[in-house]
């Protein structure tokens, strides 16, 4: 459910980036003077690992195992969503795994909304049991996120389907695949509560945080709706707007007396991007050859 | 005060968080220039041993010193620079993506310059015959290279105290007597572990003998009764 | 059906294990870039592609990430094969709209590859630890630094761990053993490899106690190449603009 | 058919996938009975050779045959079944959550009846010392403990074919005085790789010398010139 580069609109990409930045600034100022444990990195390598096996969905992006709620689980919310989103991060910078203007969604469906209602799910009912409440962490976190993943690429006018196609393309595909998504979560879960069980001691969340937090995330989609209402889709555009050129187009402003008959604005398009692409290759050459300034180390 | 120990420790024990008893009750106390030689069977607790005194563990029951210190967060780094420690097993150790990166990876954060690190590089990488390496993923190289490299990384920063913990298994005949050779040669205090007596007689003053997770012995190498190594299940 | 998976596992991992350590060993001039200039010049470029769904901006992008690519030394071969099958699959996720209309499936598909190249000039030039420190320098928590990097670490170590693994089963293999007994061993091994892989962590983490814990920074380089860069960059930001 | 070899490879190479040459060009053919020492320095190619010939690792150019088979799907058990490998690293080995599922993984494959079982598991845990350490998952033990329990969960199916490489790396003088006395009443055919040439020349009858991924000298341990591993720096 990895969303890539040119899925979502602009405005869509930027109100999630300030969201997730808000969450997870909160998360890192609670676990200011925590120092990372091996714990940590290994759960980050082994949900990397498994995230590694994706594969395609039709109508939506691809589904694998997120491990989300196992996070949650094991290290509590704010440092599970802090593991998630190093996770997220690393595959949009190594492995180009989600993009880079769609990581404030992801990181927001993966990493918060997952690991916050899987750790919240969990702490309800293990009371009950550990294993089902594992289950049922790791499967309603998965399905959770991935209708907030169908809820942005089907707000986003970019990406043509609508949300009545997108939210249960997504939702109804991870609910049946989440079943496995829970069935992993509950293993580990219960095999390191045998083992290790100090591990699994609980960590606490302050009820104003909880308040404030699941607030947020129900009304992400509102904010969503609100930002595609006010937002553009063509920002280019209106920069170019701004810039003042929009009524002026290039080639007449590099060729303004020279008008050939019969020059139509398509040609001229074609000969200003010829001239671009060829000062492209000249900086290109430039940089190539600034680059017996330094010296290799 | 010429004569306090650098490291010592009083009545020490460590339990494995399952339960596994490491070492029990020890109490040793290491000097200045001394070249302690650990002995024992396997699982004898040399290798904790080397955790606790390195202060990289803590010890369940009792307390170690280290230069004079108990190890805590504030002289935490200030300890690490001049202990180095190589881990009997390389894979537990090496953790930078290349070979380069891990040797360099001290004197990187010790701020040298640019010309004295590539200096280094070349000198160190030259000794342990790693230039054709240098630029791997460490857990990529055959068993003894990841060794040399790690004894490679520690050396190459030269600690006041070096802890080996089996520097010779796995390594070939040239690299045994280098590594040999260059712990006659250094100045500073040297504890070993090895399974390898020869070693131990070669380069050791002092011969500490453990069995079951204590001191069984601890004697110069002078004095050593080699009727115990056997019975104990040394050689 | 065990013998189908653990070759899947074992296949995935070593062709990961390729991949990861990329190919930044090279060393074109892409390469020598500072990274910051490098990360933020690559958010213009996707930021660019996902703005619009203009034929002749995102083909002018097309041909300028792909000349700078390849004038600056970075093998177009490996480029393609990082592109395509995720180009497809875009393709193929909003094929059906074909119906409606014929252009969009096309220069939708078009701004995803831009926006991938735009990355992976990124991702191909640049090690993880120059990525690290270029995020510190624009002020990312030290925390999520640290994260970071013990994460990439942790990412080797344990797949290397899944390969010996799986090597090790094979050398004691010596029945076919039932669907049932694997899927019975299957939830254990999950459990026992995450164990061991916190118990390996937990002694490698008193390795990096040993030799300190710094995440190193890499020094900041800004000089002739830098500048020329930039200006390369900008003007494509510009031109894309006014075209 | 008498002489027909156990295990042939003929112009073999190995090149590991990021681009390593593991061996090159190696032939050897290996006899019932026969006893064979490799021995080469670090990063010579020994570890690799015997992936390639115990049929692990799949040769990039070049053929082995093992009992005359080409490895593949269909004769991959029974072939497993007669060729047991000890690993250069036991941690790249050891997988089983317990010491004793890890000695018991084979046998259990092997449906051998419960009492039989229990006897086995006896004799070699006695043997090698292991019974106070059965409960304990492998990767707690150590260094020297992984090992023994790596040799003896390979030793408890006697597999016609044993491939030791570095069986005596980090263990004690008693285990290594045991294993060596094992291996000389075993009745199979035996390949060892070593850094301790006592235990190659108390062992073998043949000696494979590696460098650089290549054999160079394949002889019998009578007709051995030892200059010539002073030359390559195996001693
Ligand atoms: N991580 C661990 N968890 C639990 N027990 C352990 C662990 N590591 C070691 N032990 C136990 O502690 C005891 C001492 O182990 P140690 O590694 O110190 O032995 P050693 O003398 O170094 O042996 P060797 O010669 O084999 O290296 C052994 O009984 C071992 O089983
Ligand atoms: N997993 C791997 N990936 C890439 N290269 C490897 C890998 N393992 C080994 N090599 C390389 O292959 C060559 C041969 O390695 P091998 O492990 O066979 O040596 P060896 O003779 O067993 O050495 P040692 O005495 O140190 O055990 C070495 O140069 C090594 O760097
Ligand atoms: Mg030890
Ligand atoms: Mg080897």
């Amino acid at each position: 459910m990895h969303i890539p580069d040119g899925y979502l609109d602009l405005s869509i990409a930027g109100l999630f980036f300030v969201l997730t930045l808000a969450v997870l600034g909160y998360s890192i100022f609670k676990l200011r003077g925590a120092k990372l444990t091996s714990l940590f990195g290994v759960l980050s390598a082994a949900i990397f690992a498994a995230q590694m096996l994706n594969w395609p969905i039709p109508g939506g992006t691809s589904a694998h195992f997120v491990g989300g709620s196992l996070a949650g689980i094991l290290l509590g919310p704010y440092a599970g969503s802090l593991a998630m989103a190093i996770v997220l991060t690393i595959q949009t910078l190594v492995f180009n795994d989600g993009g880079i203007t769609a990581w404030g969604a992801n990181v927001w469906n993966m990493a918060i909304v997952n690991v916050f209602v899987g750790y919240y799910i969990y702490q309800t009912f293990s009371k009950f049991s550990r294993s089902f409440s594992a289950f049922l962490a790791g499967w309603l976190g998965i399905t959770i996120a991935a209708i907030f993943a169908g809820l942005e690429i089907g707000l986003s006018t970019s990406f043509a389907y609508g949300l009545s196609i997108t939210i249960p393309v997504m939702g109804i595909w991870h609910a049946v695949l989440g079943i496995i998504e829970g069935i992993i979560t509950a293993g580990v879960v219960s095999y390191i509560a045998t083992r290790r069980a100090d591990l699994l001691e609980k960590k606490e969340v302050g009820k104003a945080s909880f308040v404030l937090i699941a607030g947020l995330i129900a009304l992400s989609p509102v904010f969503a709706y609100l930002a595609e209402e006010v937002g553009y889709s063509e920002p280019l555009e209106n920069a170019a707007e701004m810039l003042g050129l929009e009524e002026n187009p290039i080639y007449e402003s590099i060729f303004p007396d020279y008008t050939i008959p019969g020059l139509d604005p398509y040609t001229g398009t074609l000969i200003s991007g010829a001239i671009g692409v060829l000062i492209v290759l000249l900086l290109a050459y430039a940089v190539k050859y600034a680059r017996s300034s330094r010296k290799d180390t | 005060m010429v004569h306090s120990p650098l490291i010592s420790a009083r009545g020490i024990s460590y339990v494995y968080p399952d339960g596994s008893m490491g070492v029990q009750d020890v109490s040793i106390e290491i000097f200045r220039g001394e070249r302690v030689g650990i002995v024992g069977p396997n699982g004898s607790g040399k290798s904790t041993l080397i955790f606790l005194l390195s202060g990289l563990l803590k010890p369940t029951k009792g307390e170690v010193r280290i230069f004079g210190l108990t190890p805590d967060k504030k002289n935490f780094e200030s300890i690490r620079r001049k202990i180095g420690v190589v881990f009997q097993n390389p894979d537990d150790f090496l953790f930078n993506p290349t070979v380069r990166d891990e040797l360099l990876y001290v004197p990187r954060q010790l701020e040298i310059n640019e010309e004295k690190m590539r200096q280094l590089l070349l000198e160190y990488s030259e000794m342990f015959d790693l230039k054709e390496i240098l630029h791997k993923p460490p857990f990529r190289l055959s068993g003894g290279e990841k060794k040399k490299v790690e004894i490679a990384s520690v050396l190459i920063y030269r600690p006041e105290v070096i802890f080996l913990d089996e520097p010779t298994a796995n390594v070939d005949g040239k690299t045994k007597r280098m590594v040999a050779e260059m712990m006659r040669k250094y100045e500073g205090t040297v504890v070993i572990t090895s399974h390898e007596l020869e070693i131990i007689k070669r380069l050791c003053n002092r011969v500490v003998l453990m069995s079951k997770g204590r001191i069984v012995e601890d004697t110069t190498i002078n004095t050593l009764d080699e009727r115990m190594f056997e019975e104990i299940g040394v050689v | 059906m065990h013998v189908v998976l653990e070759k899947t596992l074992k296949n995935a991992s070593s062709y990961f294990q390729n991949f990861f350590i990329h190919d930044y060993s090279s060393n074109g001039a892409i390469h020598l870039i500072d990274a910051r200039i490098k990360l933020l010049s690559t958010i213009v470029f996707v930021i660019l592609a996902i703005s619009t769904f203009e034929f002749d901006k995102l083909s002018f992008l097309l041909f300028s990430l792909i000349l700078i690519s390849a004038i600056l030394g970075l093998s177009l071969k490996r480029l393609f094969s990082r592109v395509w099958l995720f180009s497809i699959f875009s393709f193929l996720v909003v094929s059906p709209l074909l119906i409606q209309d014929l252009k969009y499936p096309f220069l939708f598909t078009l701004r995803v590859t831009v926006a991938i190249i735009a990355v992976q000039m990124l991702v191909m030039s640049t090690s993880f630890a120059e990525i690290c420190s270029a995020l510190r320098s624009l002020k990312v928590p030290e925390i999520f630094i640290h994260g970071l990097w013990l994460a990439y670490r942790y990412i080797l170590v344990v797949f290397q761990d899944i390969i010996s693994i799986l090597l090790a089963r094979e050398s004691r293999r010596v029945a076919k053993g039932s669907h049932a007994d694997l899927w019975r061993k299957g939830g254990e091994s999950v459990g026992l490899f995450f164990l061991r892989s916190i118990e390996r962590a937990e002694r490698v983490q008193l390795a990096m106690a040993s030799r300190g814990e710094r995440v190193i920074q890499s020094k900041f380089k800004f000089g002739l190449l830098e500048i020329i860069y930039i200006t390369l960059s900008a003007f494509v930001a510009l031109w894309c603009i006014v075209l």
